[in-house]
């Protein structure tokens, strides 16, 4: 009897083709939104109508290729430059959280006691607390703008983070290396950055890939109680929850478009934080 | 061999157990329970006894990862369990530590020169360059070539990287390792170039070693003195070569009854010891081995024997004797 | 056990308080009420007149003091713009939004559970693939635009479903879709990830050498091993569900919390907001009890050992 | 004259689709919050002694069958209708009314308080209110839907027995409809009241509450709601295509501009061109076209002309070139920035239009939005809440008076212009204005600070956009105006006429 | 790599970590993970072939006429479910007993394994138990079926060395009163030493020496076996002991040749390309190694260090 050599095992395959492509070309669009872009995004096009169909339908014309929304405005434009407020949205958005969540995670879990305490009935709290009650209650304090909508979604998704950090950092804490770095006499902050925050790096990496998404549809959510992305500011979301009305009228270029973006990149968010979840998480615990 | 490096007197260390609910602990551990050891300077003294018999708590104790309870220990004639600042520094350095698993003690994002660095950071305020010598040097010295300090943990084997962790531990001045069990989750032909490599590297530097281990036959070959714990008391020590030669608490004897052959003919029946070790919460009365003990006897459970000079040098607590 | 159960219940006091505190400071942080309670032209005497009706003329210090001694008995404050005991309004709509959470729940565990079960039982499978485009799709889709696309195929263009309103289980159908949908996304991931991990344990091989059919090993082994996390989640979620579906109670015109909740805050009316809060802050901790108790009753461990 | 089966010939059921959520304290007119939403139930409900309906003002006789207001305006005088009754049987009464009266603390109740003398019972069927001093807006005040309603009667022994609060939550009054159940916030369910002494034509009337406007459409072309309220701009056409749905363009608020703080030195706007060249800027017919499918009207003056004194006015004309050519006269000829440009919440897209066409003529303007709430009480708060260059775009309705208008958005000190906006001889003539008890004196005051404010361009109306809603096919309408018949509102009371198709 | 095995008889699996024997017994049985295979090779039970067999048929000899013991006692018994019922699934899904018979045959099971007062210990769950009673209900269980072969995956590395000596010496009672054969897998000499009648040692997948196990212990004919047997420690011996240089093989890049010659001090140049085949040194005695070869043995490459 002969055994067959150890098994290739799928999860080291490659990174998945499609969603590298498609968040590569969102993030080259968002640079170069203004080369791309054949109109100013919150201007009319001149000449334009109101509601003008895609350019292949009847009545369309290749001045606004996919179509003007209420304002006239191409809608093209419109999503080009859209791809840069909802990706800074979904990543800086994703940012604040993990790194709030992270911070206290890693309190949390290192340095225990009551300040553990206060930081998880300070989560368990911020669990009960309806993300739309943060958004207005920000919104009201400084006033309506993606960076207030960012961090909106970071004070409300911080938690996540805190929580799983803080259970890793609590069996890191007990890890050898960290015992030895203690013994050697290293500081506690020391220790934090020396040792637990490379190690807690990949599981936010994890978990940032796979909160974009989550994110993005919630700058949707945002938008569609008011209290979003404001207008002019072309974010998908936005776009979305604004023409909504329209799905009813037939106009349906209006949310498909900007729908099926937000369907890419959510995707390929999360195609690509499986991926990696697969490749730095062998174990795949629950993140 | 005159100089204790190390010394420990009436070490106790009780763990809260089951806390209810305003932390109000319902019983105690005692992990350690009154023991008193000293090690030489050079030498290694081994530490053996059954899982949970407080083998890691003492260890923990003397590398001020937990305060004691109660007792003393004295670290070149001084006790350290108050220490602070710079004189807590300078004994952090002095003694280091090996753990048990070589998968876990070394962090797996940093790369071996900032492993082995990293006390020499802490302590010293050496140049780069001098560090890196030092890390090569030390790498050297447990057997591994100077090109693998950039490398990454994972990119060693078992073996290496517990040479890996001795090179750190000796990074600096050290004076005593303690060694938990370091070659129990290696593979057995590497285990032995492990010991080798411990016992040279006490020849050559004089360091002095606290080796933990529940394997008789290796810490016997690699120990000076060995002391037998029981649920967190020391029930017999002596030399190694006199404890070997003519085991005399009960529960000594059984270890080595347990111990397995090294050759089939050496074969030997049914062990004298019976049941498991207790729980260390509730601690039996009197000699707490005479629930298992086959030479039990009335005065057994009622009287707790005291450590007593045994033949052979070393001491012993039976009421036997 | 008892002890335990003590030790959660203070924590969830502590909880509480700290989420309390933090609505009653968000509520007032974000603006005057009186405003909105008032017409265009009210004078400055109208205000004055109308925050003291309310209460709302002391400092905050005490205004939070009663508002906690009145929570204590139960008494969470009257809605400005409803002139209801807010417990009266929340325990009015709350058949309403747990028809709706327990529909939407149900129909997210009868998608996620048994995918997310096929999906780790059958990894790296094309069943797998399905199941895990299954729940990227739940996570990508925003909840009222599904709605809104519901609506028009299956009230406006096939004319099978009323389009809004509570009702008999044919108005429940499309919110409870629209809301599980999302929902059930995150349990097929968690399911499967935490089934998963315990088919790679010790004691299913051991089952497996047993050489018991492949159904009890997934079914009664792994399964009631990987419900735990799916258990909580599925709480939690059903909290969320009934207290804070606001975009799907809005859509359906649904007449749940969430709908109370939203225009609550749009008309900033404190007692509403807060209570309902808290209410639902009250809703996450006893899931959580439950789902606790409902762990040592799964789990000897804990029965035993707390 | 009284028909005591009126009710009996009722038949039928309407659905009545609303924008809004409903609020409890809508149901109590003791606590008229002054705006127009709460009318729909005052309507259905209670009934007032006078109201206005279809064109007329205030003097539309309700409970009263006669009234009168003494030549110095120091009274008013109310004759009951006889045999009046509340839902639950009870007569109403003089003392009903008088204690409706006094009792009231809803909008403007200060001014009713400060102004009154005494209520007298003339009799059980008569009651007159005493005046410390000449009081004329008493009847705009007192009768118009959508200002006040101390003239709403609810009965005073079950309103005393049962405390304000129970009330809200059971309401009886007077009103053709009475009340069968109601879940706060999300519905009310109504049963014509067979004591009603107007013909009640449609058996039972439900108002539910639907805030997705695309629900709302989905709902009617379901037939599951007969009326609904506020098709935005987007679904008017949809609507319109929609088969026996008639579309009710109900004129109602004014949107217009205000130029903050324009009397600084360092404003742009403190030239009298720059304003003009805005308002030569802005597209109003483009505007109403969009916004409001061509059903708004663009009117020359801010004011709506529904209200007492309101001053008729032509419209503005469009014309960029001219606008331009202002500019550069005024110093402008590269434009010049605006900080902000903020629209009443949530009528973004119409701050958005402005923008694009003012940038057109080069004045270059940035978006600003915020939550409802915050808009409100950042006009309360000021010009500290609108630092630099500045835009606002109102959208206003207020009914009764023009002076309501002026007291609210111009004055200075206003309870929203507040120090935004001081025109110190337009106030001074506005105080004459409050002072004069002479009817024909006001008037003149009234047109005459009306037309400084339009000339000057102070403000810019924009146009008086449409409340559109949508009347299904089985509501017999001849034509919308069967339906929405009573000016100063974009709702669909009398209630009692609505008739269900046979 | 092949080895037989005779009823009653106890077979010693011993190698490194990751030098396959886990493997081995996995695919003896039927159960290797999904990623591998077995590309060739049978496995003969009873005058059956195992490996031609579906997994419904190998279901029914699993557990049944094949047992198991793994390695981690703590962690193979399901924390959820009672002792009873763990112990009672083999005979209740096999022998489909049921109610009081089915209770009393977990009793026996558990008094076979020395579990005292078995019928108040079985209504308790894994958690209650110490790790040496958690492997003893292993055992049980592996009993359940009445087996005739049962393979113990290092079923000791866990235990206390008391533990473990009582462990060990019930294995060979409860061979002695059932006759079952047993393949014992460890990497622990001391171990084959007590309890083995045979030994087959494991080196990178393969088995390079196959012995009765006396004669394996004086009499080692493999250069491997014999540097196993010099790197343990002895009681009352000092000297340093013997190192085997360098690291176990990665078996995704075994060395050509012998997979041993990188670490052997005796390798000749033949074993860095040819892969040694099986010779005889004596009867039952099998080991792979050119040095057994009598042609190479004339012609010494390098001498014994
Ligand atoms: N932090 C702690 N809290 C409570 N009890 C503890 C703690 N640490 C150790 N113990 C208990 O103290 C006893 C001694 O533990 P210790 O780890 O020192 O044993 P050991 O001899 O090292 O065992 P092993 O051979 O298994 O490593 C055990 O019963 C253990 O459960
Ligand atoms: N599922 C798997 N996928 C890939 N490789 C595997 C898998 N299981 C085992 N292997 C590899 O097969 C080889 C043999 O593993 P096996 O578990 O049989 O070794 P072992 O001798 O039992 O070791 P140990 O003493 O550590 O239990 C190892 O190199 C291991 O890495
Ligand atoms: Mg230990
Ligand atoms: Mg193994």
């Amino acid at each position: 009897m002969r055994l067959a050599p150890p098994m290739s095992i799928r999860s080291r395959r490659e990174a998945p083709l499609a969603a590298v492509v498609i968040l590569a070309a969102l993030v080259l669009v968002a640079i170069f939104a203004d080369l791309l872009a054949p109109h100013d995004p919150t201007l009319p096009v001149p000449g334009a109508n109101v509601f003008d169909p895609p350019f292949w339908m009847e009545g369309g014309s290749t001045a606004a290729p996919l179509g003007t929304d209420f304002q006239a405005r191409d809608i093209l434009s419109r999503l080009i430059y859209g791809t840069r407020v909802s990706l800074i949205v979904g990543l800086m958005g994703t940012l604040v959280a993990g790194a709030i969540g992270t911070l206290m995670g890693i309190l949390s879990g290192y340095i225990g006691g009551w300040v553990d305490q206060v930081i998880m009935r300070v989560t368990d709290a911020w669990l009960a607390l309806p993300a739309i009650v943060f958004a207005i209650f920000l919104a009201a304090m400084i006033g309506p703008s993606m960076w207030n909508i960012i961090v909106i979604l970071g004070a409300v998704y911080w938690t996540r983070y805190a929580r799983v950090i803080r259970g890793e950092v609590l069996t890191l804490r007990e890890r050898e290396f960290v015992k030895l770095a203690e013994i050697a006499g290293a500081s506690k902050l020391r220790i934090i950055k020396r040792h637990i925050l490379p190690n807690v790096a990949n599981t936010a990496m994890v978990l940032a890939s796979l909160t974009v998404g989550v994110v993005i549809i919630a700058e949707a959510s945002l938008s569609f109680l008011g209290v979003g992305v404001p207008p002019p500011q072309p974010a998908w979301g936005l776009m979305l929850s604004e023409a909504r009305p329209t799905l009813l009228a037939g106009q349906w270029w209006l949310t498909v478009f900007p729908g099926v973006c937000i369907l890419l990149i959510v995707l390929a968010t999360q195609l690509f934080g499986d991926w990696l979840r697969v490749k730095l998480d062998p174990q795949q615990r629950n993140l | 061999m005159a100089d204790r490096i190390l010394e420990v007197r009436g070490l106790k260390k009780r763990f809260p157990a089951r806390a209810g609910l305003f932390g109000r602990p319902r019983g105690w551990v005692k992990a350690v329970d009154g023991v008193d050891f000293a090690i030489h300077a050079g030498e290694t003294l081994g530490l053996i006894g059954e899982s949970g018999c407080g083998k890691t708590t003492t260890s923990k104790l003397i590398l001020l990862q937990e305060p004691p309870t109660e007792g003393s220990i004295m670290f070149q004639g001084r006790d350290i369990t108050g220490l602070a600042g710079a004189a807590l520094m300078a004994y952090r350095r002095a003694v280091q530590v090996v753990f048990q698993d070589p998968f876990s003690s070394l962090s797996p994002r940093m790369r071996v020169e900032d492993i082995i660095a990293e006390p020499l950071e802490i302590h010293t305020d050496l140049e780069r360059a001098a560090i890196r010598q030092r890390v090569a040097a030390v790498l050297e010295l447990v057997g591994l070539p100077s090109d693998v300090a950039p490398l990454f943990p994972h990119e060693f084997s078992g073996g290496q990287r517990q040479r890996v962790a001795i090179a750190r531990a000796l990074a600096t001045d050290t004076k005593l390792i303690v060694l938990d069990e370091p070659v129990s989750a290696l593979d057995v032909s590497v285990r032995a170039q492990i010991i080798n490599q411990l016992e040279h590297l006490q020849r050559t530097l004089g360091v002095s070693y606290l080796f933990i281990g529940h394997d008789l036959a290796t810490v016997a070959h690699i120990s000076h003195r060995i002391a037998v714990m029981y649920l967190g008391k020391i029930v017999e020590h002596a030399d190694s070569d006199a404890l070997c030669a003519r085991p005399m608490h009960p529960y000594t004897k059984a270890l080595f009854e347990a111990a397995l052959p090294s050759h089939p003919d050496d074969r030997h029946a049914a062990t004298a010891v019976a049941g498991e070790v207790p729980s260390a919460m509730n601690v039996p009365s009197g000699c707490r081995f005479h629930p298992r003990c086959p030479a039990t006897m009335p005065i057994c459970s009622q009287v707790e024997p005291v450590l007593q000079p045994r033949d052979g040098g070393g001491e012993v607590a039976c009421h036997l004797y | 056990m008892a002890a335990f159960i003590a030790r959660r219940i203070l924590y969830s006091v502590v909880t509480l308080v700290i989420l309390s505190g933090t609505i009653f400071l968000i509520v007032r942080l974000t603006g005057d009420p009186v405003l909105l309670m008032a017409e265009a032209g009210a004078s400055t005497e109208d205000l004055a007149r109308i925050r003291q009706q309310w209460g709302l003329d002391r400092s905050w210090a005490v205004q939070y003091v009663t508002f906690m001694q009145n929570a204590l008995t139960g008494e969470l404050g009257k809605s400005f713009n409803y002139r209801l005991p807010v417990s009266e309004l929340y325990f009015q709509r709350l058949p309403n939004s747990l028809q709706l959470g327990l529909f939407a729940t149900l129909i997210s565990l009868l998608i996620g559970v048994p995918a997310g079960i096929v999906s780790a039982v059958k990894v790296n499978t094309w069943w797998d693939s399905i199941a895990k485009g299954v729940a990227l799709l739940g996570l990508s889709i925003p909840g009222f635009w599904l709605g809104l696309v519901l609506i028009l195929v299956f009230s406006v263009s096939l004319r099978w479903l009323p389009t809004s309103g509570a009702g008999d289980w044919r108005h429940v159908l499309m919110p409870a879709v629209a809301l599980g949908w999302y929902f059930a996304a995150s349990m097929l991931r968690l399911t499967r990830s935490s089934m998963l991990e315990v088919l790679g344990s010790e004691y299913i091989k051991l089952a497996r050498l047993k050489g018991l059919p492949d159904v009890v090993v997934i079914a009664m082994h792994a399964f009631k091993n990987a419900l735990i996390p799916v258990f909580t989640l599925a709480g939690v979620n059903l909290v969320v569900m009934v207290n804070a579906a606001v975009i799907i109670e809005v859509i359906f015109a649904w007449p749940g919390i969430g709908r109370l909740l939203y225009e609550g805050i749009f008309q900033r009316d404190f007692p509403l907001v807060q209570g309902v809060v808290i209410l639902a802050g009250f809703m996450i901790v006893g899931i959580n009890l439950v789902v606790d108790i409902a762990y040592a009753v799964i789990d000897p461990r804990i029965r035993l050992t707390r | 004259p009284y028909v005591p089966s009126a009710a009996a010939a009722a038949k039928g059921k309407i659905v009545l689709a609303w924008h809004a959520g409903f609020a409890s304290r809508w149901l109590d007119p003791q606590e008229h919050d002054g705006t127009a939403t709460p009318d729909n139930f005052f309507w259905a409900l209670h009934d007032g002694l006078v109201k206005n309906q279809g064109t007329k003002l205030f003097d539309h006789p309700a409970l009263a069958e006669k009234f009168s207001i003494a030549a110095d305006a120091k009274s008013a005088t109310f004759t009951l209708r006889k045999g009046v009754k509340f839902h639950n049987g009870d007569p109403i009464t003089a003392q009903d009314v008088k204690f409706s009266y006094e009792s009231y603390r809803g909008a403007k109740a200060d001014v009713f308080k400060n102004r009154t003398e005494r209520v007298e019972i003339v009799d059980a069927g008569t009651i007159r209110f005493v005046f410390k001093e000449p009081f004329l807006d008493f009847g705009i005040l007192f009768g118009t839907s959508n200002v006040a309603a101390p003239g709403w009667i609810v009965p005073e022994k079950y309103y005393k027995q049962v405390g304000p609060d129970a009330f809200k939550q059971k309401p009886i009054g007077a009103g053709p409809y009475k009340l069968v159940r109601q879940e706060p916030g999300v519905k009310v369910e109504m049963e014509a009241f067979d004591g009603y002494y107007r013909p009640v034509h449609t058996k039972e009337l439900v108002m539910v509450a639907v805030p997705e406007a695309a629900t709302r459409v989905a709902m009617l072309e379901r037939g599951e709601a007969d009326i609904i309220y506020n098709v935005p701009g987007e679904l008017i056409n949809k609507v319109k295509s929609m088969k026996g749905v008639t579309l009710a363009p109900v004129l109602s608020g004014s949107f217009f501009l205000e130029f903050v703080n324009f009397q600084d030195p360092k404003n742009p706007f403190r030239d009298t061109r720059v304003r003009e060249a805005v308002s030569l800027a802005i597209d109003r017919r483009g505007m109403n076209q969009v916004e409001s499918g061509g059903l708004g009207k663009v009117s020359g003056n801010w004011i709506n002309d529904d209200v007492l004194y309101a001053l008729d006015w032509p419209e503005f004309p469009r014309n960029v070139e001219k606008a331009k050519q202002l500019l550069r006269e005024a110093g402008y000829p590269n434009g010049f920035d605006v900080d902000w440009v903020t629209p009443l919440p949530a009528f973004y897209s119409r701050g958005e239009r402005v923008i694009a066409q003012l940038r057109e003529v080069g004045i270059r303007g940035r978006l600003q939005t915020m939550e409802r709430g915050i808009f409100f009480q950042k006009l309360r708060g000021g010009l500290k809440e609108f630092p630099g260059v500045q835009l606002i775009l109102h959208g206003v309705r207020i009914a009764g008076s023009w002076s309501f208008w002026y007291e609210a958005y111009m004055k200075c000190g206003g309870s929203n212009s507040r120090d935004r906006i001081c025109v110190k001889e337009l106030d001074d003539k506005f105080d004459r204005y409050e002072k004069s008890v002479n009817p024909a004196e006001r008037k003149k005051l009234a047109e005459e600070i009306q037309r400084a404010i339009l000339e000057n361009h102070y403000l810019v109306p924009v146009y008086r956009h449409a409340f559109v809603n949508a009347i299904g096919p089985k509501v017999a309408a001849q034509k919308w105006q069967d339906v929405f018949p009573t000016i100063t509102t974009g709702y669909a009371y009398p209630w009692e006429d609505l008739k269900v198709r046979d | 790599m092949s080895f037989a095995l005779r009823a009653g008889e106890t077979l010693g699996l011993v190698g490194e970590s990751g030098s396959g024997k886990t493997t081995t017994c996995m695919s003896i049985v039927g159960l290797l993970p999904r990623a591998a295979r077995i590309v060739g090779g049978s496995v003969l039970f009873e005058g059956e072939e195992l490996t031609t067999k579906s997994q419904r048929e190998l279901r029914a000899i699993r557990g049944r006429r094949i047992a198991m013991i793994l390695q981690d006692p703590m962690a193979s018994l399901n924390p959820l479910f009672t002792i009873f019922r763990q112990v009672a699934e083999p005979a209740f899904f096999h022998q489909r007993l049921r109610g009081r018979s089915l209770r009393s045959r977990v009793q026996h099971l558990l008094k076979a394994v020395r579990i005292p007062s078995p019928e108040w210990r079985m209504r308790e769950y894994p958690h209650q138990m110490s790790g040496g009673m958690r492997q003893r209900i292993v055992g049980a269980i592996a009993l359940a079926g009445g087996p005739s072969l049962v393979i113990a995956d290092e079923p000791t590395t866990n235990l206390d060395v008391t533990i473990q000596a009582q462990y060990l010496d019930l294995l060979k009672d409860i061979q002695r009163e059932t006759g079952v054969a047993l393949i014992f897998v460890t990497h622990n000499l001391g171990i084959v030493a007590k309890m083995c009648d045979r030994v087959a040692v494991m080196y990178a997948g393969k088995i390079v020496e196959q012995a009765p196990v006396r004669e394996l212990f004086d009499d080692p004919k493999h250069p491997y076996t014999r540097a196993l047997l010099g790197s343990v420690p002895k009681l009352g011996n000092k000297d340093p002991l013997y190192a085997i240089p360098g690291q176990p093989p990665n078996l995704a890049s075994l060395p050509s040749g012998c997979a041993f010659h990188p670490r052997c001090p005796e390798a000749l140049p033949r074993c860095a390309d040819e892969e040694p085949i099986d010779f005889h040194p004596g009867a039952g005695h099998a080991a792979r190694c050119w040095r057994l070869d009598e042609h190479a043995a004339a012609s010494h490459g390098r001498s014994h260090s």
